[in-house]
């Protein structure tokens, strides 16, 4: 397939699969709190109403490219994810790229964010850069570990060891556990929900954000659970020879930190910090300890 | 246990204490002699919660009655002592320094009836921050008369009334007739 | 209510070249319909009914409503009970900051016409002199039930595009305004300039200007960027 | 003038700014404002901005007959409105040296019971809903309504009942409510053990509420803080049984205290009271039927009804703590003055300011929800 279409294609099945997990996420929590939940296409109507408002509230310019940078940042790390049948530019970045990649959307809110002069947003905002400190450490452990351990950088190379050889779970059982433990805090779950907590900062960096912002938002989000699962799928689970084994398998990534979002209340600030450099990173430098020995 | 408060306040002059029922004791007394009973009260009898601060507006005689309403949890008994200061210029003394939770309820009664409270530690508007008229809890504040120029109202005269009107049927009395 | 429409005439939009407008249209009205997120406002006693309405035995959610907490987000205002004067202003207020299309609806008969209110100096009674109200529940309070019941009948009403009291409350400002006015004082102001985006959006009317809004043009101070201090001033007391 | 309230007035960058926390904010308790200024994301002053919910009850009560305004009453306090009815009930009944017959106060007991059932299952609903869990809150809440289900079976209202008269109740207990009463008890039994694994033994939660917003008894005792928010603090004390009313000094429960002081313990002693309430209630299901005698006595023409001139003092125990109603009569078919006194006025004015002073952002929602503030009760 050629390049180009592949670069188009690749977000647009992520955004498609990440409005599924936004279902999937809204439906467990439905369940384990004893009720229906929404229809099967809320996500997608949800994100066409914000854009289809008639009055758009922009506060300059720096706020509409802050969320054109939270939206792109996302694009740009499908393109470096390989999927079945698609490559893209995962050859060409690799896993190093893409970290960066994820961690635009963040910075980008913050420009945007800081526009609004919300004092929420601010304080929103600031939750949500902690987050990030929090979990990128455990995240950048495991990462390094797994490049360590397929001896490469390249999403596709690993994806061939993995099909070739046994999965990265089994390989480096403790990277995989770290990385577990840091997915929710990587989705902005409870109970690391920090930086959105409505009852303390009125949502935090989305408290300025109406119609086509909001819908940036929803976009962000979606990409940002399909991003999580894939990757995860991608390092340790053997990413996917074909899609019918790889959608299962990332939405059972995403699923399992959901599961748990619904039974907690979130973390402080500090909490989450002292909870992610302690488990997390633990148990990844034991798991480089492992594989380097 | 009635007993005791009776002891206790044997020192102060007219007074009259009324014992309502087993847990309830009524004390009337003159104004100056308040903050020596609520003293006394407190200190030896252990009435530590001011339950509330009730004002009534004696309009005809002219005068606001403050009822101080205490309560000891250790003798289970509340007693409400009453005292009338003149409606003009209507100030009395705070028992803040002896009751905190008198704070809330000297404002409360400054804004709904205008009288002031010397020594109280806030007495800005609270509750009424956005209403310029007189203390509404006045007997002289006329409520109705105030919202009927105020505010608007809803003009309720349906088609189906119209219709029945015209056989000549009805509604007998309006809301607004009866405002 | 259908007179009211015609006199205003808000289907005199202008058509427009793209062919694919008419899609377009049927679309988003599709989604509005289907995904409404609502403020509530807890300005009295109705909002007790609210909580078992979104929760597990009623859950709205199957109607794709959902709560949200800031007006920027929203669609629906719900305006739950009597509305006191100082409550009002907020209401004004966080109604002018949600964006279009935003519908109200006031819940308990308190908005309609002051309920058991009525001789109450604090409450204002009938909040349609304020803002445009697209559904009113009454009852008092109306059950889960009725609420949802009222929300599903404004969901219709979106979907065959009834529902268009925000345009009303632009091309019809003056007259909002000079009830405002004549609550809050002459100088009442929001921060919102409806006026401007009125002419922003195309959406100026026969009666968006009149004696009303010339009064507030005439103290009306736009809204300057926020300041940057070191300090917060102490508030004069 | 340009409305000051809404938002804050500067940017963060500075270090002090001032955030107003509510009127219209998820971690606010009803409509009711909280303005405070921080430094970092400690608060260093709060002020409480009420009035929001002012509808002026006082004002209004002098203008209507005896029997009109117990339709007025419980609007007061809306999650736990039944207190109201039966404290200004009471109020009247000693005004005119009426007693309720003895069967309507053990219907009235239970009423209060339920509704106690009902103000608690909500308020740690809402509390866990501050902390982030929202799960909690959505079976509370729904839970909450198998109640007041029960309350309309018994008095055709879900919320507002106008079930209790001066003289007694409406009507009698339908047939077949005490048995649907003992399944629902049943099945809220069986519930609370969900409850306790979801919300009360989770360990995030514990160390989210723990130490937050704590008082001694000392301050407690000077900032006249009342009721289950008095109890977390050690001291023993309950209307119910310290000054009892109606029927309680017939029935067993026990005052559940704590010692801390903190949120934690205040929402220790709410679940510790839904056994009680369930306690209580059990009982009352068990010897209601052997009580005999009709529900009401009868009153005078309702429309000419003057009570006789005369003050009364009267308190009841609602699930926030000690309400009060202080009710005037000068021989009129109308009350002179009727004063409310409920027992947020104080939790959620002073109590809230000063546990507020020093606690960072994200415990204020907590603090306030932990003293279940009802604001409606603050602004009459």
């Amino acid at each position: 397939m050629n390049l180009f279409l592949e670069l188009l294609l690749m977000p647009l099945v992520a955004f498609l699969v990440g409005l599924l997990m936004v279902l999937m996420l809204r439906r467990i929590g439905a369940k384990l709190q004893r009720r229906v939940g929404p229809p099967f296409f809320q996500p997608l109507y949800d994100v066409v109403k914000l854009y289809a408002k008639r009055t758009q509230v922009s506060h300059g310019p720096i706020h509409d490219m802050g969320i054109v940078m939270a939206v792109g940042g996302y694009i740009a790390a499908e393109t470096l994810l390989p999927v079945p049948g698609m490559d893209g530019l995962a050859d060409k970045g690799g896993v190093i790229a893409l970290a960066y990649m994820m961690m635009i959307p963040s910075l980008g809110l913050a420009l945007g964010v800081g526009q609004c002069a919300n004092p929420n947003g601010s304080i929103g905002i600031s939750r949500a850069l902690t987050a990030m400190l929090a979990y990128d450490v455990p995240f950048m452990l495991v990462i390094f570990g797994a490049a360590w351990v397929y001896g490469s950088t390249d999403l596709s190379e690993m994806i061939a060891q993995q099909q070739q050889g046994e999965w990265g779970v089994a390989r480096m059982p403790l990277l995989a556990l770290a990385g577990l433990l840091t997915l929710p805090a990587l989705m902005g779950k409870q109970p690391f929900e920090i930086y959105v907590a409505p009852a303390e900062i009125a949502t935090g960096p989305m408290v300025e954000m109406g119609g086509k912002f909001l819908g940036g938002l929803f976009v962000m989000q979606a990409f940002q659970l399909y991003t999580a699962g894939a990757l995860y799928t991608t390092l340790f689970l053997g990413g996917g020879e074909h899609w019918l084994s790889f959608l299962p398998k990332i939405f059972l990534v995403v699923a399992i930190p959901m599961m748990i979002a619904y039974l907690f209340p979130r973390y402080r600030a500090e909490d989450m910090l002292r909870v992610m450099w302690k488990w997390p990173v633990l148990a990844a430098l034991l798991g480089l300890a492992m594989v380097m020995k | 246990m009635s007993r005791a408060i009776e002891h206790i306040l044997r020192d102060l002059e007219h007074i009259a204490i009324r014992h309502d029922s087993e847990r309830r004791v009524r004390i009337d007394l003159a104004s100056e002699a308040l903050p020596a009973l609520l003293e006394l009260l407190k200190g030896r009898a252990g009435f530590v919660h001011l339950s509330a601060i009730s004002c009534v507006d004696w309009i005809d005689s002219g005068e606001f009655e403050l009822v101080y309403h205490l309560w000891s949890y250790e003798l289970n008994t509340l007693v409400s002592a009453h005292i009338r200061i003149p409606r003009d210029p209507g100030v009395y003394l705070s028992v803040y320094d002896l009751y905190q939770p008198a704070a809330f309820f000297e404002r409360d009664i400054h804004e709904m009836f205008g009288l002031y409270f010397e020594g109280s530690p806030d007495m800005r508007p609270f509750i009424l921050t956005e209403w310029n008229g007189p203390p509404p809890m006045r007997k002289d504040f006329d409520s109705e008369a105030f919202v009927n120029q105020t505010f608007q109202w809803e003009t309720y005269h349906p088609d189906w009334l119209k219709d029945l009107e015209e056989q000549g049927g009805g509604i007998d009395k309006r809301p607004e007739d009866i405002r | 209510m259908s007179n009211e429409r015609e006199v205003i005439g808000i289907h005199a939009e202008a058509k427009r070249g793209n062919p694919l407008a008419h899609v377009f249209d049927e679309l988003t009205r599709f989604c509005r319909a289907r995904s409404l997120f609502m403020l509530h406002y807890c300005t009295g006693c109705g909002a007790i009914e609210l909580p078992p309405a979104m929760t597990s035995r009623f859950d709205m959610e199957r109607l794709g409503i959902q709560p949200m907490v800031t007006p920027r987000q929203a669609d629906i205002l719900l305006v739950t009970g009597y509305v006191s004067v100082k409550t009002l202003k907020r209401i004004i207020l966080t109604y002018e900051q949600m964006s279009a299309p935003k519908y109200v609806i006031g819940i308990c008969s308190c908005t309609v016409n002051g309920g058991m209110y009525w001789q109450s100096y604090a409450t204002a009674k009938v909040l349609k002199a304020y803002l445009p109200v697209d559904m009113y529940i009454a009852g008092c309070m109306p059950r889960p039930e009725a609420v949802i019941a009222g929300l599903r009948a404004l969901i219709d009403d979106i979907e065959a595009d009834r529902a268009e009291s925000w345009k009303r409350y632009y091309q019809h400002y003056d007259h909002y305004l000079g009830n405002q006015q004549s609550l809050f004082g002459d100088d009442w102001q929001t921060p919102t300039d409806i006026l401007a985006e009125a002419e922003h959006y195309g959406l100026l009317g026969e009666h968006t200007r009149g004696k009303h809004t010339a009064l507030l043009e005439r103290h009306q101070r736009p809204l300057e960027a926020l300041e940057m201090r070191l300090r917060v001033p102490e508030e004069p007391e | 003038m340009r409305p000051e309230n809404y938002q804050a007035k500067s940017h963060p960058p500075s270090n002090e700014y001032e955030l107003n926390f509510g009127p219209n904010h998820p971690g606010i308790e009803g409509n009711y404002a909280l303005r405070v200024k921080l430094r970092g994301d400690r608060v260093i002053e709060a002020r409480a901005d009420a009035g929001y919910l002012h509808r002026g009850f006082e004002k209004l009560m002098e203008g209507r007959l005896w029997i009109q305004n117990i339709a007025l009453v419980p609007r007061i306090c809306v999650p736990d409105p039944t207190p109201m009815e039966v404290c200004y009930s009471l109020s009247v009944e000693t005004l005119c040296v009426l007693e309720a017959p003895e069967r309507a106060q053990w219907i009235r007991v239970m009423q209060l019971e339920m509704s106690r059932l009902a103000a608690h299952l909500f308020a740690f609903g809402g509390h866990a809903a501050t902390t982030g869990l929202y799960t909690n809150m959505f079976w509370g809440v729904a839970d909450r309504d198998l109640i007041l289900d029960r309350f309309e079976e018994l008095t055709g209202g879900r919320v507002y009942s106008i079930y209790n008269l001066p003289g007694g109740v409406r009507r009698d207990v339908p047939d077949g409510f005490l048995e649907r009463l003992a399944a629902l008890l049943d099945y809220l039994e069986a519930r609370l053990e969900d409850y306790d694994n979801l919300f009360f033994r989770n360990q995030v939660f514990i160390r989210r509420a723990r130490d937050v917003g704590a008082m001694t008894r000392e301050q407690a005792l000077e900032w006249g803080v009342t009721g289950p928010n008095l109890r977390a603090t050690g001291l023993a004390f309950d209307v119910r049984r310290d000054d009892p009313y109606l029927i309680y000094d017939q029935l067993e429960f026990d005052v559940i205290t704590q010692q801390a002081g903190d949120a934690l313990a205040r929402n220790l002693v709410r679940r510790g009271e839904l056994k009680q309430s369930i306690r209580i209630l059990r009982q009352i299901i068990e010897r209601l039927p052997a009580v005999p005698g009709p529900v009401r006595v009868p009153i005078p023409n309702p429309l000419a009804w003057n009570a006789p001139a005369g003050e009364t003092y009267t308190r009841v125990e609602s699930s926030k703590g000690e309400l009060a109603y202080y009710v005037v009569s000068t021989g009129g078919d109308k009350p002179y003055r009727v004063q409310v006194r409920g027992p947020s006025a104080m939790h959620a004015v002073r109590v809230l300011e000063k546990l507020s002073v020093g606690a960072r952002l994200e415990d204020v929602a907590q603090i306030m929800f932990s003293l279940d503030a009802c604001p409606p009760e603050v602004d009459r």
